[in-house]
């Protein structure tokens, strides 16, 4: 278990790191709803079946469709 | 240059951070401060007391329910406040021009 | 969106994803879940159907009389539970000593108030993810 | 050396949270458009949970849930459980905020570069 454990620290912060790099708005917004997803997998190898749910319905869906509506408004690409 | 200088000013952040949680109680010790008595209270007595046999929803919405309403109470402000911003009377003054178009008209 | 396969599989799948968020609300009690999960799950439901068939279509299926009634009504069920318990008991939101039945722990029916409070959390939950969404996604003209 | 990396093992949960934090706080300081920044405070958050949940994790233990798994493995700390679990409903409402801010700055604008926006402003004052 503690080898997934260290795996899935790694891939998030790569993610993170991979959020920070996108210069496109739309393809942050994609990688951050991976991020969302790994970080509740995480948390059901902590043991936290509530949260990991929430976070999968909430943190992985909803945020990241009202992230994908507001692009849609204004402007996609960072300068 | 300046983002540079940036870049080493979070990394020694990260490294002050660290060393500080290397100083912390082990990652998953049943004898971490963590772990005390009310912990132990919820765990031997949510079932006698609630019925409820998932302690979550046992805590969450018996001992600490007085938090999750106040919770729904900031679901009800989110809503009010973002209504209260995107409500389509209060567009900006201008006939459907943005700041930047009209700058660019007058330059 | 004219796509006549994700039309179809979308109007299949939306009663599904809205029946596991009502099991997960009614068993917040007994197991993992309660009503942040399912609320939200019911409310991606809805996101989704906004999304493929349009919001007029929508706003048919839940009008803002619904969702204003939702939005309150979850509040106002909570407070009312709470204040059954200080009506009764003395103090706000008592469980057991204001006479809820307790039932057998590990039933459905059982836990006093709990799920009553779960079902309230519920349907605030998901009338706030759908109209966030909808107030995000209005165009000027509607 | 192994000792190191052992003790690196022991505590990679809290590790791995303050570098999601540094992180997310880095792409708050170092970026100028405003949804970027929108992003770089929910992985902020998304950090801080990570944290209290690390913080109630037992090695061996089970989900808090009675009479579900082996009798005899301690439960985990629900407390953190609990008060992540509204939290993240909390950040969701200050990120819907946040972006209405942000939809309504660009129908103002017709940008979201803050620099941009101070620059705008900026000429604006010369004209009144």
């Amino acid at each position: 278990m503690t080898v997934l454990n260290v795996a899935l620290v790694i891939f998030l912060i790569l993610a993170a790191l991979a959020v920070e790099r996108t210069k496109d708005l739309l393809g942050a917004v994609v990688v951050f709803s991976a991020f969302s997803l790994m970080m509740s997998v995480l948390w059901l190898i902590l043991k936290t079946p509530d949260v990991a749910l929430t976070e999968a319905a909430i943190g992985a869906g909803v945020t990241c469709i009202l992230f994908i509506a507001v692009i849609s408004r204004t402007e996609r690409y960072e300068k | 240059m300046k983002k540079r200088l940036k870049t080493i000013l979070f990394l020694t952040l990260f490294a002050v951070l660290a060393y500080n949680i290397l100083e912390m109680p082990r990652g998953g010790d049943i004898n971490s401060p963590a772990y005390n008595e009310a912990t132990e209270h919820f765990i031997e007595k949510s079932e006698s007391e609630t019925g409820a046999i998932n302690i979550i929803g046992a805590i969450l919405t018996d001992y600490r329910a007085f938090d999750t309403l106040g919770e729904t109470i900031v679901l009800f402000t989110s809503i009010v406040a973002v209504v209260s911003v995107l409500r389509p009377d209060a567009k900006p003054e201008s006939e459907g021009k943005t700041r930047k178009e009209e700058m660019e008209d007058a330059s | 969106m004219n796509n006549l396969i994700v039309s179809t599989i979308t109007r299949m799948v939306v009663p599904f994803i809205q029946l596991y968020g009502i099991y997960i609300i009614l068993h917040g009690h007994i197991s993992p879940g309660g009503g942040f999960s399912g609320g939200a799950l019911i409310g991606t439901s809805l996101i989704l159907y906004t999304l493929v068939f349009g919001v007029k279509k929508a706003e048919k299926k839940f009008s803002h009389r619904v969702s204003e009634i939702a939005e309150s009504g979850g509040i106002l069920l909570y407070i009312a539970v709470g204040l059954i318990g200080m009506i009764v008991a003395g103090s706000f939101l008592t469980n057991l000593g204001a006479g809820f039945p307790k039932g057998t722990p590990g039933e459905l029916i059982s836990a006093g108030m709990i799920p009553i409070l779960m079902i309230g959390i519920g349907i605030k939950v998901a009338s706030t993810m759908i109209t966030l969404f909808h107030t995000l996604i209005e165009e000027e003209d509607v | 050396m192994m000792a190191f990396f052992e003790m690196i093992i022991d505590q990679i949960n809290y590790l791995g949270a303050t570098a999601l934090f540094v992180i997310g706080l880095y792409t708050v300081v170092t970026h100028t458009n405003l949804i970027k920044r929108i992003m770089g405070i929910n992985i902020m958050g998304s950090a801080v949970f990570y944290f209290f949940i690390a913080a109630g994790d037992v090695s061996g233990g089970k989900a808090p849930i009675i009479g579900a798994g082996d009798p005899d493995a301690p439960f985990i700390n629900p407390l953190p459980s609990v008060l992540i679990l509204t939290g993240i409903v909390v950040v969701v409402s200050i990120t819907v905020y946040s972006l209405s801010l942000a939809v309504r700055i660009y129908e103002t604008y017709g940008t979201l570069d803050q620099e941009e926006i101070a620059r705008l402003q900026a000429e604006e004052g010369d004209h009144d």
